[in-house]
């Protein structure tokens, strides 16, 4: 059972993540910040309910809509915005941006702007973990887009047979870009696919952070305890458009209406007054967040960059 | 001849519309093409022409969607494929290489592979190391296909609607930059050969051998230099296999001098096989060593001041072209 | 139901794959042919069964174990051994060999040396043929290694959303090279991946002609009906080492042995003479079989080679 | 120092259980390699010596072998994966250069990817199309990536153990036809340096750079050169990325004359390479021009006769450094 410290860790982390998200939008339009990237506005929930599950030494993957999954393990908010303002204090200093934040030392192995590539790395992860008999696992992040890669069925495949310690966790959002999962897939439910590679399936509301730590947790459990890989679909909603240039055609407002009447955090808001946590508690959590936001935008606008004689130095190790 | 003025995007557009409406075996096929208008926006309104059966969307599975073209190729229709970004090419290198590639011959030329697959190239949009590549280096080192690079409207449209009739299989690079820039084009309905380069200026200095957008960026460079009375040659290759040897061979006849300038990482690039050619068939008629002007040898950064110096530049090709001539 | 002579059909055509593969393993002892391939020994109830289940203008894709697969389409047995020979009268015109023998106009759309590679491609034929609105079917064979590829997943799912007239042929003979289907699967029956993609699961007993024929045609009819694909699972085993440098250390002999017993020619052989049909019949067809086969060596044997000249032109087309 | 004879096989599998049995993150990952051996035979034994734990076999599936050694390597591991073939490298491309090659660059320099993907190149096996490739050419092109194909079993084994001991990603390229052919190597531990040439033999008329098998059929050609006073200089490049430039241009230097030799269809190959740096580096020093000798514009034909033309054999090689020295 969580405490209610524990819960309201949660709370700040999505919220966190909320403003980061919506701070990264202004920053964007305002020429600060620029490329592309993928809010993860809506899904807090997931990447929140999930790495509460891990320890802070277990390993995440990530994916093109990074954000979320890297500060809810752990990321530094003001290196985080670094990294999108390029700057060299930024995670990868300023050369990896938005859809390739790492943090290598605290167990993100990063996110990839290839989508399902992260697979086939979070099982080599797995793998080496097992090697190393570390007790550690990897929670593997995707989107239900990422399903229909090579990528994913090998990587699946391979860590089944070999019962490797990972947690496969779709991110279950509906749409690949514009094309939904209706017509991406025969079936109803993703989570289904499971059955195939002989690992268990399960189905979470992606819209509950409790309903996802738990489903991770047992997972998480499994694959500690030499149970082998989990695939667990997390049903969710981006409330924003695929990327910036999306013009976001292919959903119905009505549909954008009613996920974002489930919104995630405003769910375990209402949870945790219910609770009998104080409303002012959670105000006080936001005002921190909102802090927390304000000194990472101001730590990343005064930050220099890396010269080019530094970054030719980056392509190989010694 | 009257003409209109396009963007690269609408010329690609009009092509694909062209031929689509010619050949009822022409479809398309690739990720987000439809409702979306794909990613770059060039296949919009094509779906409302030409309905979901010509124009289909597919799940992000790149190596189904080149295998998916060249089975369809095989029992006789045309498929132009999307591969959103280039450097997704390494996801489908498999069914472009071992298989659209060489059946043809292994089949003993019993069996024809006639598909088209257009994908964006190159940096300068900040979205990176996974999404700025160009990776038509190794396409053009594979005998089997064609590789095609336009660096203007005019010619995107005129080589992509012979690239859709021809009955070999072809890669066909689009510069991202290059989408919105504009270009007179005929009014009227033209093919250009696949296979032929152009002068796109003449002079008598020194030549650049070039593709894609540093045909721009060489145009740009070159009107700097006249300034200072250097008349260059600008060749644009526009097909990089088969290459357009005559054309090169005759400019260095005349300019005696040359430079190859290119976006990917310098080392191991196709812009090796310009200098060779001009090494083994020119070497006399040389007077200073063929210089080469590719990318930098690192991914694409974000940071956009690095990645701006990730490819060559205007004044860089400026540089370059005086370092030859000292 | 199929009649006698239709039986004795897929007879003959079994047995001269039987004798086929026989002789070109002599013709290999004898440095006629060389390189490496990949014989279908054991396995010839699979193709021939499928094969029936097609009309003739129908289309398949084949594998590195092909020279099955392109006899039951009805390939020309001269043809096919010139081509084992590198001979200009071959299929191929001595360019191909082994791996990748093609019969585009019979509708065989060639074999291939990358495992997996051909699924992709047969869904785009099949693709082609729903454009055509031609009422043709494609069948593509694999083996259980394949299915563990990217381009078995990507490629499948793709036919299963667009509903193609595609059957998936699984030739499951427990082993991929020297790694077997224990190891290589979290799952019993190879058939079961079908579901994850919403697409029917079929296993049939691949060492009866007659079991492969009818669920291959229940396939064949559904695909035709505008039903989609159907991935259909024939168990079966090849009696010989996986290719020509194979020690066989990874099965036992008494495997082997079990296995040779379920002959698949034997049965059909029991099968015909417990319908009553007379063993001279049998015998007679045997014979015309191996005049057949006698008849390609020589014509193989006596054929010309191309020059690199010829070679060089075949590259591409005008 | 005392030798003992072994083959390009045995040295390769010499350099893996020696690196094996010091550092226990060392592993293997491959398609048949335990029980099987490797479908060369390479790995033969060391299942029995190191276990199902360290010699992985797994299903057909290139890209998750690459992308779960680049993974290990990730969390510390030195993961040396097998690829059966080169021409399946196109399986697993994506995971070679958009993850391994980039990573480290990527994520700022945070990461290190130490991980050795062994696999064997070149024709002459009567294995047609899907078999007999060289595609070392493409990762020559891959900032990030460092790539070696040695021509004996010493440079095999010295090469291979530095390559699991690097600390980025190493694509090791190993020729079919050298697996059985034999060298004496130290009977002690040793090592060699990645990205340094040698000189396999010294002439001062003409300069041949090869790699892999085309060093040892230049050595064949020197040989009867010499019987005509035509002292040829062999190069052997080794390491393809970083490459040796210092020693072609001192050779270059001495004998004003250079060919460049290799497997792989001759139009857009990393051959051309080394004429450009020569080319920029070395003008003045040459007598000629520098002449490339690469394989036909074709995919590997199954017939045999055809199949020994597709490369240059000793014979085409004697031919070409005759036509440089007219
Ligand atoms: C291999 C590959 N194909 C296509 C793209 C372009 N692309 C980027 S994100 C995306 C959609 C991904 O969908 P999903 O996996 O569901 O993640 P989501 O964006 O919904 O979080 C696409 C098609 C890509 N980055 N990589
Ligand atoms: C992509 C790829 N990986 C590996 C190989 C080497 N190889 C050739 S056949 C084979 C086994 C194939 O097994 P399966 O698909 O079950 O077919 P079978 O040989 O049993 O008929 C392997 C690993 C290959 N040809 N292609
Ligand atoms: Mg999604
Ligand atoms: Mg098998």
């Amino acid at each position: 059972m969580l405490t209610q410290e524990e819960k309201l860790r949660m709370f700040y982390s999505m919220y966190l993540i909320r403003r980061f998200e919506e701070s990264a939008e202004e920053l964007y339009m305002a020429g600060k910040i620029w490329g592309t990237f993928h809010l993860y506005i809506g899904e807090e929930a997931v990447a929140v309910g999930a790495c509460s599950a891990l320890h802070p030494d277990d390993y995440i993957t990530s994916t093109h809509r990074g954000h979320g999954h890297c500060l809810a393990k752990g990321a530094d908010v003001k290196r985080m915005m670094a990294e999108l303002m390029g700057k060299r204090t930024g995670y990868c200093l300023g050369l990896g941006g938005s859809m390739h934040i790492a943090d290598v030392e605290k167990g993100n192995l990063g996110a990839t702007g290839i989508v399902g590539s992260g697979i086939p790395i979070a099982v080599g992860a797995a793998l080496g973990c097992k090697m190393q008999k570390n007790g550690k696992v990897v929670l593997c992040f995707f989107g239900d887009g990422a399903m229909n890669t090579g990528a994913f069925h090998e990587a699946v495949n391979l860590a089944a047979v070999l019962k490797l310690p990972v947690i496969f966790l779709c991110e279950n959002n509906f749409y690949a870009m514009s094309f939904s999962v209706k017509k991406a897939f025969g079936i109803q439910d993703i989570a289904e696919r499971a059955a195939g590679y002989g690992m268990p399936g399960v189905i979470v509301d992606g819209m509950d952070v409790l309903a996802v730590y738990e489903g991770v947790s047992e997972a998480v459990r499994r694959a500690r305890n030499n149970g082998g890989p989990t695939l667990i679909e997390a049903k969710t909603y981006r409330f924003k458009g695929h990327s910036k240039s999306d013009k976001n055609v292919y959903r119905t407002k009505e549909e954008i209406k009613m996920w974002m009447e489930r919104c995630p955090i405003k769910r375990l808001e209402n949870h945790l007054l219910q609770e009998g946590i104080e409303a002012k508690v959670l105000d006080a959590l936001k005002e921190k967040a909102e802090q927390e936001i304000q000194e990472a935008v101001r730590f990343g606008m005064e930050s220099e960059e890396l010269t080019l004689e530094e970054a030719r130095r980056l392509v190989y190790a010694d | 001849m009257p003409t209109k003025t396009v963007t690269y995007a609408e010329a690609i557009r009009e092509a694909l519309r062209e031929e689509m409406r010619k050949d009822p075996g022409v479809f398309l096929i690739g990720e987000d093409i439809g409702l979306y208008g794909g990613a770059f926006g060039v296949t919009q309104g094509l779906l409302e022409e030409f309905g979901e059966e010509r124009v289909i969307d597919t799940p992000i599975s790149e190596s189904a969607i080149a295998g998916a073209a060249i089975g369809a190729a095989l029992v006789g229709m045309r498929p132009v494929a999307e591969i959103m970004f280039c450097d997704f090419l390494t996801l489908c290198a498999d069914q472009i290489v071992n298989q659209g590639a060489k059946m043809r011959f292994m089949f003993g030329g019993k069996a024809k592979v006639p598909f088209v697959l257009r994908t964006p190239m190159g940096s300068g949009t900040g979205a990176a190391g996974h999404h700025s590549g160009s990776l038509e280096s190794w396409f053009t080192h594979i005998p089997g296909l064609k590789v095609v690079a336009p660096a203007t409207p005019r010619d995107a449209k005129g080589l992509l609607k012979s690239a859709i009739q021809d009955n070999n299989p072809v890669l066909f690079f689009e510069h991202k930059l290059l989408y919105r820039t504009k270009d007179a084009i005929p009014e009227e309905e033209y093919y250009l050969p696949l296979g032929k380069g152009e002068i796109k200026r003449e002079g008598r200095d020194i030549t650049i051998i070039a593709y894609s957008i540093m045909v721009m960026r060489s145009l740009e460079a070159a009107k700097i230099l006249a300034q200072e009375s250097i008349e260059v040659e600008v060749i644009d290759l526009r097909s990089l296999r088969p290459l357009d040897e005559e054309l090169m061979l005759q400019s260095v006849k005349k300019t005696n001098r040359a430079v190859v300038v290119y976006e990917p990482p310098q080392f191991g690039a196709f812009g090796a096989e310009m200098v060779s050619l001009l090494m083994e068939k020119a070497f006399d008629d040389l007077d200073a060593p063929v210089l080469r002007l590719g990318g930098e040898e690192m991914p694409p950064p974000y940071n956009p001041n690095l990645e701006r110096r990730l490819v060559p530049q205007v004044e860089d090709i400026v540089n370059i072209v005086k370092q030859v001539l000292q």
